[in-house]
């Protein structure tokens, strides 16, 4: 039994403190919302020029002068404020977006991640991506362990195109969670529940860091 | 104060000519110059290189001029919605480069102001950084960028005045004034064109400096591209 | 919405120790952190390097700094008003780094974006180039210039709310959106503390995410140094 | 007879064209201001953050919170604009700003100026002087010919510390409107009234050049 979407999303939840600004990339990420706590306070920020990102609007609210980064119409919230792309990219690059939570097609030991291109397929764009990853110091990576046809996206290397060098801190997938290491590899720090060392084991191709008794997640 | 009003869109563009390089607002399909891009399809100006985040959708923004073929070459960080797009670019009909949004928001911005080059670490370490100069400081690697620029740059505001000052609006802000002073002539489209001194001085996002030409816009589709909403 | 209030100046700057480096916003005496710079002078730190476009009169700004001898260097574009400067400066008590009003603004805004360098024509061929690395672009030569940050940056608004979102008012404005974001801690003192929801989001300057502590300013006396009137 | 301060603001005035943003240094630049003529439309900027300066306030509308770069208390007009000190020199350094006059102590025949520093003096600052010269197309030199001690200021080469190389496009003093021309040398366009050739030589120490007939300053 591993996690869907929605478990990888409520456990990436379980990574937020109270007081951060966020960025959520398209995909899980954004689902990540919806299981943060009410108790912890924190503002999403939205590359195109919003801080505090606030649920979809009712039908008689959507304005197409506010949408988020996947285009979605959005709503603000009480203390939200607007921007322009460059002083949203300001903020990122300067550092002051505390975490970041982006997909990845593949994941290297080191840290390294491809998310942007494939090769003989129509290429769209990196978009805020590669700004992203080049600046944020907290990148969290929420993503299946293996691709469609099997391939461990956790490698020693990447194959794909890279996005980003050294800037992926953790990893959470179907499967576990974990944490790269300043030294290279992906150090196990928990098992989706029901998946075990094993399972985990044979579907990572990079060097997987195994100490200790690994804990179950807990998810609620 | 100068008086920077034109009649409309016909007349805004109408000395753009093939193989301009212009600058196009907009994210998606938030606060694009949909009054400006009409009168460009109208125009009828080939050979166009548009520096623009997105590259519009099949039958609106910028598609509408990839379909008459009058762009040769897109500057974008996404180009993802548009199979118009893809065919032309796959038949070698139209280049595009992709650029870091960030990096592309600072470039523009660059060229604004005057500053020709600068270093930002995105896309260290990446195909962006094939031929460009890299270098550390302060133990991080960073690329060099260089400043964008164009001939005419296309805006949409939500209120502006006759001195071309402008206020932009929630997210339709975006590329828009950044792209305003990249631009040799930038020409503004505005929902809602008033007299100078309208406007409160503390809330201008675009100082009309920047502005060579504003004129009210019309009939404006503000079209929603993942229109999500919540029961 | 983050919350960022502290009660007032003192317990927001109790943790600025010696020797640290500080950005102060003002324009000669418009928009300085009036009630800031007073919790410094009673918090009696010294060796602090203060980066700020001038230093104050004599009896005003960061004047009054200076007559306690907290400040070891300051960081400016210039620095003409103060008696006390030039003998601190001149008896060696006092560094002085001056800098071109427009490279301080922009070293300090890419400080606070994240560019450790970029390239501008300011100084090319004068002592501010004097060890820097020049560079030709299209033709005309430009200095490449490094960032600007701070351990702490003051500011003061005309309004803010309690995510820390700030609205400068008039030419008060002048330094201090950019050392908002170019400072770790950045400390806001306001006219005007409102509850978040009060300013409209299209209308603020300075987004709360650079802002750590906001309070509400008391007794501002906006001292005017050249009071010019018309009949 | 040579002109006095306002008679050089006076002539300076005649440079302008309608539609041009303008910096007006301090000193006799501020003065041109008020002999611009009504049908001319002009829009001044003020480098700490304002578009559009107005006059001087009347004494109850003195705002703390609104001064030009010389510290003096201003108004705005319709249609003014407000902005950081990051926007305002992107403006200058841009090359949005059309014209730009300013006080000089030296000028020499290549366009090079010194106007900030005088080794010895108390150092005061360049402010946004090194940043106008670098970045304006049009620059106008307001000074006298000579200085106090009777040295000319127009010289072959700059003797004070440099503010600028190759910016400078025409000087106005107190005797002459001359052009600095591309090749080097300063280019006599008019005589100040009842101030002869013969004298304007005598006060210049840079290449003067004297191109047929030299027509006398009309003054309003």
């Amino acid at each position: 039994m591993s996690l869907d979407k929605i478990g990888i999303a409520k456990r990436i939840a379980q990574e937020i403190r109270t007081g951060w600004y966020i960025n959520l990339g398209i995909g899980i990420p954004t689902l990540v919302a919806n299981y943060i706590p009410d108790d912890i306070d924190v503002v999403l920020q939205s590359e195109n020029g919003l801080l505090g990102i606030g649920p979809f609007p009712k039908e008689e609210h959507v304005d197409p002068d506010l949408i988020n980064a996947g285009k979605q119409t959005v709503t603000m919230l009480d203390g939200s404020s607007l921007f322009s792309s460059a002083e949203s990219f300001g903020m990122i690059r300067g550092g002051h977006v505390d975490l970041t939570i982006l997909g990845a097609m593949e994941v290297s030991e080191q840290g390294d991640i491809a998310n942007w291109k494939i090769p003989g397929k129509m290429v769209k764009g990196m978009g805020g991506a590669m700004d992203l990853v080049a600046s944020a110091d907290n990148i969290i990576v929420a993503m299946q362990h293996v691709s469609r046809s099997g391939d461990s996206k956790l490698l020693s290397e990447c194959t794909l195109p890279i996005t980003g060098l050294n800037c992926v801190k953790k990893v959470v997938t179907n499967l576990a969670v974990l944490e790269i290491v300043p030294a290279g590899g992906f150090k196990l720090l928990e098992t989706a529940p029901g998946v075990s060392v094993a399972d985990i084991q044979a579907a990572t191709a990079g060097k997987l860091i195994i100490e200790g008794e690994i804990p179950e997640m807990q998810l609620t | 104060m100068i008086n920077k009003v034109v009649a409309n869109a016909e007349v805004a563009v109408q000395d753009i000519t093939d193989n301009c390089t212009l600058m196009l607002g907009g994210f998606g399909l938030s606060g694009i110059p949909e009054n400006s891009i009409a009168a460009l399809l109208k125009l009828g100006v080939k050979g166009l290189t548009c520096i623009s985040n997105n590259a519009g959708v099949d039958d609106f923004g910028i598609g509408l001029m990839l379909k008459t073929k009058q762009v040769k070459k897109m500057i974008s960080s996404y180009v993802g919605e548009n199979a118009e797009f893809e065919r032309q670019l796959l038949s070698g009909e139209l280049a595009v480069d992709l650029i870091p949004q960030g990096s592309l928001a600072e470039r523009i911005r660059a060229g604004g102001a005057g500053i020709p080059g600068f270093f930002t670490p995105a896309g260290v370490g990446t195909e962006v950084a094939e031929g460009k100069e890299t270098r550390e400081f302060n133990g991080k690697m960073y690329l060099l960028e260089s400043w964008l620029r164009a001939d005419f740059s296309l805006v949409k505001a939500w209120k502006g005045d006759t001195a071309g000052n402008l206020i932009f609006k929630g997210t339709a802000r975006n590329f828009n004034p950044m792209m305003a002073a990249a631009g040799v002539v930038t020409i503004a489209e505005v929902e809602e064109l008033v007299p100078a001194g309208a406007l409160d001085p503390n809330h201008i996002h675009t100082p009309g400096i920047y502005v060579q030409r504003i004129f009210q816009g019309v009939n404006y589709e503000k079209r929603i591209e993942q229109r999500t909403v919540s029961s």
